[in-house]
């Protein structure tokens, strides 16, 4: 549709081969039990009885707390919204989804400082900025439509400023390219904000009329002055100075980021700095400027806003506050709710490895691939009583699964999926969902009615109704409403009210109004490299697979252009290593090993080797490290050797 | 009036969306995307020569340049690829005796890879207006350069 | 080499260039029976409007020292001549592929109808200065060396200079 | 006409390699195999079906029919036939890519229509993979020098 106001009709590579994944005949067609003969086939009816039956069983031996569910960015506000609704009603807020692994800090660290954990203008705004700063985003390949607006920017005069230790298509639009080394955002940002200061380029009005705690961000800038950052950052603190300069003085200036910044143990700092930056400079608000963290999948926005949060329940209201609590405990007509938060996705893992959690719920999630440290998610998995794994593929998770439900893609039902840029847009079956694979909806109603839950099973549209009682964000969605144009934009409170497509343009979603400016400070990544493990290895995406690679390593002509895990290493390492392009490399860290192919480029520095995390293997390697506040864990560093095979 | 599909080279992110267009419509592609040296991404496709020295060439009359089009005739296709041998860009290719570029995808109103295209990067285009834009563009980027320059920060009196 | 030089601040848009430029191209170099002519002359400068700023800049071929056309060129019907350094144009050996058109940062190079190739600016070989310059008005396009150009802008920059220290204001 | 028996001759002067009249061949009789530096074609003595399609397909009319009733005996050959062709190899990968008189037919061809230099293009001598890529490498150059990091 060309007249999509985000994509423009266009597509990237992975929705180009999208038939291919969705008639794929790997399709879960029918529901399968593991027996000591392999999988077997059964009725929906007695998949849904076991499933409750051994949840009910959990419940009653060890606890709602031996319960865990792990959702799926990839579904529906209505699933999400259900899958939540029946964690709690068993009485455990041990419910969360993948965002945990890509933009937890988002919520923690934009939630702190500007009140609202979310993208502050749409994407399109992009193309009226004067100064775009993207800082540890590949937007180019994670995001291509993103670029489209950058290049319209661009062909306006802004000037593009790209931070990333690779050099990536994306850095090819930089007008000027900051080769950091893995871990120092913070101290690269405290620089910018160490040059803007002391030259005086602050927004001063802004500053006193908006936000809150500057004068401790001031003493705190102190030690950055450019010499030092260029130290700890490798960027020549001229390049520090431009890319200050042109942040600052620009009219109108916008930060992108994504998981470069928010995949560390310091990604709540990270996300942070980005933030005082913005506030520093007054760049927020208006057309143009804003933070725009780019999301990875079609509804990591919306599962959050659903609640699949271990410590928030819908409408990011706190577990344990007794208000929000309240309002749910009315709508959802019981009077218990836990008050406690419940483990996130990566302690939900390290609890089953310890016997805590006896029964788990995935949906559309493959923790195997995607969590950090993969020969721990697999003993833990062993370790579960009873794993439940809903999937339209059969994932490396699935294969560890006890119930095996097959589920419909996103294509192949209807419900509402909420946008990186906060765009909450209803989406229509257009296809049938091969053999007795059904919708999520549908299978979460059956299984609620199993457990004895009290609500009957309804429309996606009715669930809706309901969502925008409980998340006051939601208040005017209706399904007719966003079927009329493309969608709508939250907040949108009420039923005619338009959209909030920018935030707080007048005030701070904060308690008084006013936006925190946070002083951080640079620490050092959990793992550096040493004499035993002299490589830094980061990971990311490449433009031709998607996550964890279930779906996108099933499409033919995606594979054949991209076949294997690689490593890309730096062509002098690989010269004193005497490694050739195409040898198979051995690479091991503390936790693992892996093979992967040598691909010998420039687009990394020395010391420095990247992975993408799309094949089993890459995550055999990273480190388990938490971030405090978000408790996503630093899958961009970790201290790595390798050797010719 | 001649078109062709042309690429802005400063836009294209080696994403080979093009590529996977012009397969799921096109069967095989005939876009090919490959990044040169690291630095930059270059989609080559069928320049539409106005004076296609693959017709040149042709024995069987299969290629034909007819009305600002080449046309190509299947049935009088010998499949003797020397059409593959001249040309100059290797966009012509013999598959199962038969020659396979790109035409456009005829029948539709854009070309696939162009509808695609995430960075608006490939656009089709009439060889009499390909300078236009550059022109234009260069034009603001002079006058910029004349004008005076703009102010050294815009708050920094606020 | 000497080249047309542009004094943008000049322009006022009269296009005079673009139809010196067509006349000296065609068959008979004379406006009136050059209109009546086929194939129809074309102009190979062109001035810009740009209607934001109100403004209009002439743009031609800069012969580039390192030219895109002629790397890109895969008959070399675009092609440097080393005695007189300009990039000059071959059509019999142009097959029409807009490569050339394609790559150019100036967008300069047009394509001629009914030949069906391309065309660009040639300086004039038969003038001594090209057309364009000498129908210029306001002397807006300058024919000269690169060094030249450059002392004739320096003079004008010092005498700029001296006037504001005559009058004791800087312009 | 009906003819049970007729012989195959092929030219070996005028034949350039192509294989035009491999793929022509409805039974698949004339066939070709390709080594190191050489490609062969090899065509049977006889057909027995009376089509034409692998002469009507030749580029260079080179194949023509002889039957034994025409008293042309001293020129029929009753075995098989097998003809060498030199292939030319990439000046930049080294595949062997085309036969030496094919490149030489285009080359004619092409002089036909625009006044090529005696050697022909540079193109010439590269494999059609490889036109591709020194092509994408010219036209990325100035790009490449704008985004030297």
């Amino acid at each position: 549709m060309p007249e999509h106001p985000v994509n423009e009709g266009s597509l990237c590579p992975k929705g180009n081969t999208t038939l291919e994944v969705l008639n794929h005949p790997d399709r879960l067609k029918f529901p399968l039990r593991k027996t000591e003969n392999g999988w077997e086939r059964i009725e929906w009816e007695a998949a849904l009885d076991l499933a409750a039956a051994k949840m009910k069983g959990s419940l009653e031996k060890s606890g709602p707390d031996s319960l865990a569910f792990l959702g799926s960015a990839k579904c529906s506000n209505e699933e999400n919204y259900i899958f939540q609704k029946i964690a709690r009603l068993l009485g455990t807020n041990n419910v969360d989804n993948c965002a945990r692994l890509c933009h937890a800090s988002t919520l923690t660290g934009l939630g702190k400082t500007l009140g609202t954990g979310a993208m502050t203008n749409p994407i399109s705004d992009l193309a009226s900025s004067e100064c775009i700063f993207v800082i540890g985003s590949n937007f180019a390949e994670n995001h291509p439509p993103v670029s489209r607006q950058v290049l319209r920017a661009k062909e306006k005069g802004a000037f593009v400023i790209v931070a990333d230790p690779r050099i990536t298509p994306t850095s090819w639009l930089a007008d000027l390219a900051l080769r950091l080394k893995p871990g120092t955002d913070i101290a690269l940002l405290n620089g910018m904000m160490h040059v803007i200061v002391s030259e005086g380029l602050w927004d001063r009005r802004f500053v006193r009329e908006r936000t809150r705690g500057f004068s401790e961000l001031e003493q705190n800038l102190q030690r950055y002055d450019p010499e030092t950052v260029s130290r700890i950052t490798g960027i020549p603190s001229a390049d520090i100075i431009k890319a200050a300069r042109a942040y600052a003085r620009a009219g109108t200036a916008a930060i992108v980021y994504s998981m470069g910044i928010t995949q560390h143990s310091s990604g709540t700092d990270n996300v942070t700095a980005c933030a005082d930056l913005a506030l520093i400079c007054g760049h927020i608000g208006e057309k143009g400027t804003g933070i725009l963290p780019l999301r990875g999948q079609n509804n990591v926005q919306g599962a959050c806003d659903m609640g699949a949060l271990a410590e928030f329940y819908p409408g990011y209201g706190k577990v344990g506050d007794p208000e929000a609590a309240g309002r749910l405990q009315t709508l959802w007509r019981t009077d218990e709710l836990s008050e406690h938060p419940g483990k996130t996705a990566t302690e939900m893992v390290e609890a089953a490895g310890k016997g805590k959690i006896k029964t788990l719920y995935v949906i559309g999630e493959d923790p195997v691939n995607s969590h950090p440290d993969s020969s721990q998610v697999k003993k833990a998995l062993e370790n579960l009583d009873f794993l439940i794994v809903q999937d339209i593929f059969m994932t490396d998770t699935a294969e560890y699964a006890d119930l095996i439900l097959p589920a419909a893609a996103f294509a192949e039902k209807e419900g509402s999926f909420t946008s990186t840029e906060r765009r909450v847009q209803w989406v229509e079956p257009a296809l049938l969902p091969p053999g007795e694979a059904r919708a999520d909806l549908e299978i979460l109603f059956g299984l609620a009615e199993k457990l004895g839950l009290d609500f009957p099973c309804r429309g996606a549209g009715e669930v809706l109704e309901e969502i925008s009682v409980a998340v006051p964000a939601y208040g005017g969605m209706e399904k007719e409403r966003m079927k009329k144009g493309f969608g709508l934009v939250w907040p949108c409170p009420g039923p005619a009210h338009p959209g909030t497509p920018i935030l707080h343009t007048e005030s701070f979603k904060t308690p008084d109004g006013f936006a925190r400016i946070i002083p951080v400070e640079h620490r050092s990544p959990a793992e550096t490299p040493g004499p035993e493990y002299p490589f830094l290895l980061t990971t990311g995406r490449t433009v031709l697979h998607y996550n964890a690679g279930s779906m996108s390593r099933r499409s033919k002509s995606l594979l054949k252009k991209e076949p294997e895990l690689y490593v890309e290493i730096n062509p002098a390492d690989a010269r004193t290593m005497e490694i050739r392009d195409g040898n198979k490399l051995f690479l091991e860290t503390r936790r693992g090993k892996t093979e992967a192919t040598a691909r010998l480029t420039e687009r990394v520095g020395q010391g420095v080797l990247f992975m993408p995390f799309h094949f089993p293997g890459t995550n055999a390697l990273t480190a388990g490290s938490l971030d405090r506040e978000a408790k996503i864990p630093e899958f961009k560093v970790s201290a790595c050797r390798i050797r010719r095979y | 009036m001649p078109e062709a599909v042309y690429a802005d080279l400063s836009r294209c992110i080696a994403c080979h969306a093009c590529e996977l267009a012009c397969e799921r419509e096109n069967e095989s592609a005939k876009i090919f995307v490959q990044v040169v040296r690291g630095l930059a991404a270059v989609p080559v496709s069928c320049r539409q020569c106005e004076t296609p020295l693959c017709a040149a060439v042709c024995p069987g009359e299969a290629l034909n340049y007819r009305d600002s089009r080449l046309e190509y005739d299947a049935e009088k296709c010998t499949g003797c690829r020397l059409c593959v041998l001249a040309c100059p860009f290797g966009t012509a290719e013999l598959r199962a005796g038969v020659v396979e570029r790109c035409d456009l995808c005829q029948g539709k109103e854009i070309p696939a890879c162009v509808a695609t295209c995430p960075s608006g990067a490939l656009f089709c285009a009439e060889a009499e207006n390909l300078g236009e834009d550059i022109r234009t563009r260069r034009a603001e980027r002079i006058k910029k350069a004349l004008g005076n320059p703009e102010p050294a920060g815009r708050r920094v009196n606020r | 080499m000497k080249e047309v030089m542009i004094r943008p601040e000049r322009c006022m848009g009269c296009r005079s260039c673009e139809i010196a430029c067509a006349v000296e191209h065609s068959e008979s170099k004379d406006l009136f029976s050059a209109i009546g002519e086929s194939p129809v002359p074309c102009k190979r400068i062109y001035v810009e409007y740009i209607p934001d700023l109100a403004v209009a800049i002439p743009i031609t071929c800069r012969h580039c020292e390192d030219a895109p056309c002629t790397t890109v060129c895969p008959t070399k019907a675009l092609s440097r001549d080393e005695v007189s350094r300009r990039v000059i144009h071959s059509p019999e050996l142009c097959i029409g592929c807009w490569t050339c058109s394609m790559v150019c940062n100036y967008g300069v190079i047009g394509r001629q109808k009914e030949a069906r190739v391309a065309m660009k600016c040639d300086l004039c070989p038969d003038r001594e200065i090209p057309a364009c310059v000498e129908a210029c008005p306001t002397r807006a396009l300058v024919y000269a060396e690169v060094k030249d150009f450059s002392g004739i802008k320096r003079s004008q920059a010092a005498l700029k200079l001296a006037k504001g220290m005559q009058t004791g204001s800087i312009p | 006409m009906k003819e049970s028996t007729r012989t195959l001759a092929p030219e070996e002067e005028k034949c350039i390699g192509c294989r035009a009249c491999t793929s022509a061949c409805p039974e698949k009789l004339i066939t070709f195999s390709e080594e190191e530096k050489l490609r062969s074609i090899s065509f049977p003595a006889n057909c027995s079906s009376d089509c034409e399609l692998c002469a009507l397909a030749c580029p260079e009319k080179a194949i023509s029919f002889i039957f034994p009733d025409e008293g042309e005996k001293s020129r029929v050959s009753l075995e098989s036939q097998t003809l060498n062709f030199e292939l030319v190899p990439c000046q930049k990968c080294g595949t062997a890519f085309a036969t030496r008189r094919e490149l030489e037919k285009v080359r004619t061809a092409i002089s036909e229509k625009i006044p090529l230099p005696s050697t022909g293009g540079f193109w010439m001598e590269l494999c059609p993979g490889c036109r591709q890529a020194a092509f994408r490498e010219k036209q990325a150059k100035t790009i490449i020098q704008a985004r030297k990091f």
